[in-house]
């Protein structure tokens, strides 16, 4: 039934676990469409037969609505309206909900292609390599303007915009090659920001990891990244407090803001330290560290907080004794007075 | 907008003044629908960083931006007197109070403007540009001061129409055209000033107070 | 019709003695701006804030006397201010923040 | 088909006529008559419906190959841009309200002008003004963001974006004070005798469209001025690198692009309440129904904008908002449709072209509608949005809808405002291919959007192609109807035989008077005691010795 449906209009086949709930929905939504237009028409065609101008009296009688069955109409056609809307809701409810333990793939867009990093350190262009039957999320973010990933095959579409990142996920339910479009007009090559996802079987997938396992770990990137963007000018890897917070047995533990709140280092509080550094300050340091949003994209970021992760344990016995420096909060809050004399 | 005399499409004198009047109304309505849009952007983007918009205003131009509150109101109330002055025939006095109107009106570009100089002293200008967005870094505050600035901007070009809208307005009661039977045109002017004067009173405290 | 004008308008005392109310109540809220009232200090604002709008609506601008047309059109102005800031507010508000999950250990 | 052609004095009726007053250029140019800037204006927006439409054939024709076809990605993108912007602000919106609206405002509530005349012309020199500031645009090279003009594509686009923003700015400005004027006229306006509940149903839509107009566009405005500040001052309001969300934008602009749909669609729903009555001779099923539900429209229609960001990175909470409240708009257009078809029980239904393109709309603004409905069916929404199923969805409303209804209103007021009658048997072919080429235009699109194929795409996945050269044979046939319906009107014209006072015998007021009206509208005073839809007696031919 839903395969002929799905031939009849030109549906895509369903490759992921929202694909048959989405369109046995659509069925209902565009039978009913069908139905009713094609009820009213016909209707409307025996009226101008039935009531077509005779010669002679072209008066007519007045005919009043009658409430009870306009009522009926009308409200039998909200409560119609209002069903698609509750199923709807509900589908799409499902599909923002982040599922818990999915594969987290970061996705870079910009004009006009995709970059995927997995946390694995993979990293793929305008191919997106998935296993099947195990929940997969994209972690998405802009490099330019306005970009849509849009997967027909598995129903899901999500605007990915530039300094926010947004979510999306969806379970491939079967092994197979299905095109990524761009669905937001994002410049002149816009119909050429095209990619696939390479739904694979288990065992296809590992002998894939496989073969990507020599490219170096997302920590190592890490490590890399964090040289580049000299991260490690500020912060310590061996637990010493320098200008800022050590990274050391950082990730997962309970940091105390100046303001007195606790929060937990988790990859959400680090990654928000990086892009917006002055919105919670660790107790002690001074609100200095510059933002890091728009100059670190998305995979250098997932990349750092798996570096920091990894530190989580591993603490690197001190190399060198730095200088006991301290920064108070109130040198610095003069420093940003420009006119100060 | 509205005819001189008794236009021939109108079936009475008084039909005409409340088209023109109500018509007015409505214009001040589309003109609300204006700013909302700026002020449901700024409304967004203090939901979004709260932080940094109070940041932002700790820098604003407190004093002036306060004084210029008080001349606007001042301003609305000298205008709204030489409307009921006119009514009452008084037409010199009318003329007068319109003059202090236009006068106030004067004196608040010329504060504005000192604002947006002390600004650029500063290192403030709008889509942050200017050193001072080198020192603050809070992701949020750039966007306060662009909205400040269009905002304000957007309320002083008004300011300017308004001017314009009461000098008119003012050559036309001294030729008499506008007097105490028929003073609409002048009740409308003046409505439109007290709608500059309605933006204000809410642009004021957001940008300036807290 | 009617013309939207009450027979007559509001005294002249009555107008100087609303413009000093306004100045006053400027200055109320000048003033609170010096107290750190915190998290109340932009609602109290406010609040003085639509007390002078109200005050400039009915006074200066004799609302009251508008036929209901007028004052049909300006209502129905404000509602759709409200909904426009209060839908887009909402938006920013109920965002939920897309943090990066930690990066899974199956590797 | 039988058409009950009165007996008239067309002597006389074409010896005092508002055409015939004064023959002068200038008197056209500067003249205050609503009835003749109306016509004005349906010079204007003609021109730019022309234009729009070779933009599309254009586009068509490039979509016959996947690949590239006769013109390059640049142009392309340019072209759709234009397409929009032309359709969008230059015809749909002032396309019914402008130019019928003018026209036939004042004459339907007995009265002689509109309340601000002068304004009125203002207005439309306002529209031609910035009219020619976006066709200056288009020679500077046009802009190529779509007529969404998204940031921060739009901000950044090397495309002429802020030329054509000020000339749309500009054209709002003619929209804001057409509504203004419309609003005053209706309150201030109505003859002796016409109260509120006795207007003539086309008379009401025109009021509710005059609300969104007011209140909606000055949002547009607002944004285009952002975005204009973000493209050359580069302010960057909505530039995420300075703190901005493009997200907000999308807010203001919906705010007015959703209204406006509204704008495009209910003077067209008052030209339908209108034709159904006339020619089923009937009285509408329910008057009121359709008053409530057109303002019912003017206001719901405002707060459903948020179904065009369903996947904009809006939060799910709004998101489910805006679904329900788009669920509670539709009903109204269901009312409306419910009362249309049961008007016609009991009726004497004289199948003219004017009806015949009613019928069109019926069916293509019912499928529009629901498939409107569908789309703002959230988890579909995210497969369809930005797919070709959109565009047809839109296009079955805008063209299926208000194209339709406009060729209707042309057909109905034609010997109206021009006192000659068309060929019958023309309009019935113009009808059949218009209707045809714009069924086999928009039917594939639906399947297209189906199977994925994203909106605003130069190239496509060839597997498309079927369908899309279905689409554009359809387009074809659709344009060479719109030229024959072109052609026999201009033939009619110039040559057609003057069509009588009433040639319909309708009962409503502007038929009350001779066709083409004298430059006052009516002989002395407007007889208008009888109510606009009864149908209850049979016709007493005009005596316009009065």
């Amino acid at each position: 039934m839903l395969e002929l449906f799905r031939k009849l209009f030109d549906l895509p086949p369903g490759a992921s676990s929202f694909a048959d709930g989405v369109d046995w929905l659509h069925l209902f939504v565009i039978g009913s469409t069908l139905l009713g237009v094609s009820v009213i028409t016909l209707l409307a065609l025996v009226f101008v037969i039935r009531y077509r101008q005779r010669p002679g009296d072209h008066s007519t009688p007045v005919v009043r609505v009658t409430g009870k069955r306009e009522a009926v109409l009308v409200f039998g056609t909200l409560a119609l309206f209002l069903l698609w809307w509750v199923l709807g809701y509900r589908q799409y409810l499902a599909m923002r909900e982040r599922p818990a333990g999915a594969d987290a793939v970061y996705v870079t867009a910009k004009q006009w292609m995709w970059k995927f990093s997995h946390s694995h350190g993979q990293i793929e262009n305008d191919v997106l390599t998935v296993p099947v039957g195990r929940p997969v999320e994209l972690i998405m973010i802009s490099r330019d303007v306005i970009h849509s990933f849009y997967v027909p095959a598995m129903r899901v579409k999500q605007d990915v915009l530039p300094g926010r990142y947004v979510t999306l996920w969806f379970k491939p339910v079967r092994v197979g090659t299905y095109p990524i479009y761009c669905a937001e007009y994002c410049g002149v090559l816009h119909s050429g920001m095209l990619g696939e996802v390479d739904v694979l079987t288990d065992a296809q997938y590992s002998r894939w990891l496989g073969d990507a396992a020599r490219a170096e770990s997302l920590a190592d990137v890490g490590r890399a990244a964090a040289v580049k963007h000299a991260c490690l000018s500020c912060h310590t890897i061996d637990g010493q407090k320098h200008i800022g917070p050590t990274w050391s047995k950082l990730y997962g533990s309970d940091v105390t803001l100046s303001d007195g709140q606790h929060v937990v280092a988790d990859a959400a509080y680090l990654t928000e330290s990086m892009m917006d550094p002055a919105a919670h300050i660790v107790q002690g340091y001074a609100p200095i560290m510059p933002t890091y949003l728009g100059s670190l994209d998305s995979a250098d970021t997932a990349a750092i907080v798996e570096y920091i992760r990894s530190l989580q344990d591993a603490p690197v016995s001190p190399s060198i004794r730095l200088p006991a420096l301290q920064v108070a909060p109130t040198t610095s809050a003069a420093s940003s007075q420009p006119g100060a004399p | 907008m509205t005819d001189a005399a008794h236009a021939a499409h109108f079936e009475s004198a008084a039909r005409q003044e409340h088209a023109a009047r109500f018509g007015m109304w409505v214009f001040l309505g589309s003109e609300l629908l204006l700013f909302a849009g700026l002020f449901a952007l700024y409304g967004a983007g203090r939901a979004a960083n709260p932080g940094a918009f109070r940041e932002g205003i700790t820098h604003a131009t407190k004093t002036l931006g306060s004084i210029n509150t008080a001349v606007l109101l001042v301003s609305s109330t000298s205008v709204a007197l030489s409307v009921e002055l006119l009514r009452r025939g008084r037409q010199k006095q009318s003329i007068a109070a319109l003059c202090v109107t236009i006068l106030l009106g004067i004196v608040f570009l010329a504060l504005k403007l000192t604002e947006y100089g002390e600004h650029f002293r500063e290192g403030i200008s709008p889509g942050g540009a200017g050193y001072f967005f080198a020192l603050h870094q809070a992701p949020g505050l750039a966007l306060f001061w662009s909205l400040y600035f269009i905002s304000t901007g957007l309320h002083a070009v008004h300011v300017c129409v308004g001017l314009v809208l009461l000098g008119l307005t003012t050559r036309r009661v001294l030729q008499g055209h506008i007097h105490s039977a028929r003073f609409y045109t002048l009740h409308n002017a003046a409505l439109y000033w007290h709608l500059i004067d309605l933006v204000w009173i809410f642009l004021w405290p957001l940008y300036y107070l807290s | 019709m009617t013309p939207a004008r009450s027979a007559n308008g509001p005294s002249l005392g009555g107008l100087v003695l609303t413009g000093a109310l306004l100045l006053g109540l400027a200055a109320l809220s000048y003033g609170l701006s010096f107290m750190q009232l915190g998290a109340l200090g932009l609602p109290v604002a406010l609040l003085i804030a639509a007390c002078k709008a109200l005050t400039v609506l009915f006074v200066f601008m004799d609302f009251g006397a508008l036929s209901a047309s007028a004052k049909l059109a300006a209502a129905a102005a404000l509602l759709m201010v409200a909904l426009l800031l209060g839908l887009m507010i909402t938006d920013v508000a109920t965002r939920e923040r897309a943090p990066l999950p930690p990066p899974n250990t199956s590797s | 088909m039988t058409i009950a052609v009165e007996p008239v004095q067309t002597a006389r009726a074409a010896s005092a006529s508002y055409a015939t007053e004064q023959k002068s250029i200038r008197s056209w140019l500067l003249s205050t008559d609503h009835k003749r800037i109306g016509v004005l204006y349906f010079v204007a927006t003609t021109f730019s419906l022309a234009l729009g439409g070779v933009f599309a054939l254009l586009l068509r024709i490039e979509h016959l190959t996947p690949g590239p076809t006769i013109m390059t990605a640049l142009t392309y993108n340019r072209l759709f841009t234009l397409h929009g912007v032309t359709m969008v602000w230059l015809f749909m919106i002032p396309s019914i309200p402008a130019t019928f609206g003018n026209f036939l405002l004042p004459i339907q509530i007995g009265a002689t002008e509109v309340a601000f005349p002068r304004l009125n012309l203002l207005s439309f020199w306002i529209y031609v003004l910035g009219a020619l500031v976006v066709l200056g645009a288009m020679w500077l090279g046009a802009l190529d963001t779509g007529w969404t003009f998204y940031t921060p594509y739009s901000a950044k686009s090397p495309s002429a974006v802020v030329p054509t923003l000020i000339g749309i700015f500009i054209v709002g400005w003619s929209t804001i004070l057409t509504g203004i004027n419309f609003i005053v006229t209706v309150h201030t306006m109505r003859a002796r005798g016409v109260g509120w509940m006795r207007m003539p149903l086309f008379t009401w839509a025109l009021y509710g469209t005059s609300i969104i107009q007011v209140l909606a566009t000055p949002v547009l405005g607002l944004s285009l001025l952002v975005v204009m500040f973000d493209h050359a001052l580069s302010w960057g309001l909505f530039d995420p690198a300075r703190g901005g969300d493009p997200v907000l934008y999308q807010h203001l602009f919906w705010f007015y692009s959703h209204p406006a749909v509204y704008i495009m669609i209910l003077p067209a729903m008052g030209v339908v309440s209108e034709v159904i009555s006339t020619f089923a001779h009937k009285n509408p099923f329910s008057y009121k129904a359709i008053v409530y539900s057109t303002l019912g429209i003017s206001f719901v229609g405002f707060l459903t904008w948020g179904h065009h960001m369903f996947v904009a990175g809006m939060s799910a909470f709004d998101a489910g908002a805006f679904g329900v409240l788009s669920m509670l708009v539709a009903i109204f257009s269901a009312v409306k449709v419910y009362s249309w078809v049961s008007t016609l029980i009991k009726g004497s239904i004289v199948l003219a072209t004017p009806l015949l393109y009613v019928f069109g709309f019926l069916f293509l603004f019912m499928f529009g509608g629901m498939t409107g409905v569908a789309v703002a069916t959230m988890s579909l929404d995210v497969h369809w949005h930005d797919t070709y199923f959109v565009v047809a969805h839109f296009h079955f409303v805008m063209v299926g809808g208000t194209l339709t209804a406009w060729l209707a209103a042309l057909h109905y007021w034609f010997p109206k405002v021009t006192g000659k009658m068309y060929s019958e048997r023309l309009g019935t072919l113009g009808f059949a291919l218009v209707f045809g080429g714009f069924f086999a235009t928009f039917v594939p699109q639906f399947l297209l959007g189906n199977g994925g194929m994203p909106r605003r795409y130069y190239n496509y996945p060839a597997h498309f192609q079927t369908l899309h050269v279905a689409s554009t044979l359809g387009s074809w046939v659709l344009a060479s109807g719109m030229l024959l319906t072109l052609g026999y009107l201009m033939h009619a014209l110039l040559r057609g035989p003057s069509a009588g006072a009433n040639p319909w015998s309708s009962r409503s007021f502007e038929w009350r008077t001779s066709s083409p009206p004298p430059e006052k509208n009516f002989h002395g005073e407007p007889e208008l005691e009888l109510d606009a839809y009864d149908y209850t007696t049979p016709w007493q031919p005009l005596d316009s010795s009065r």
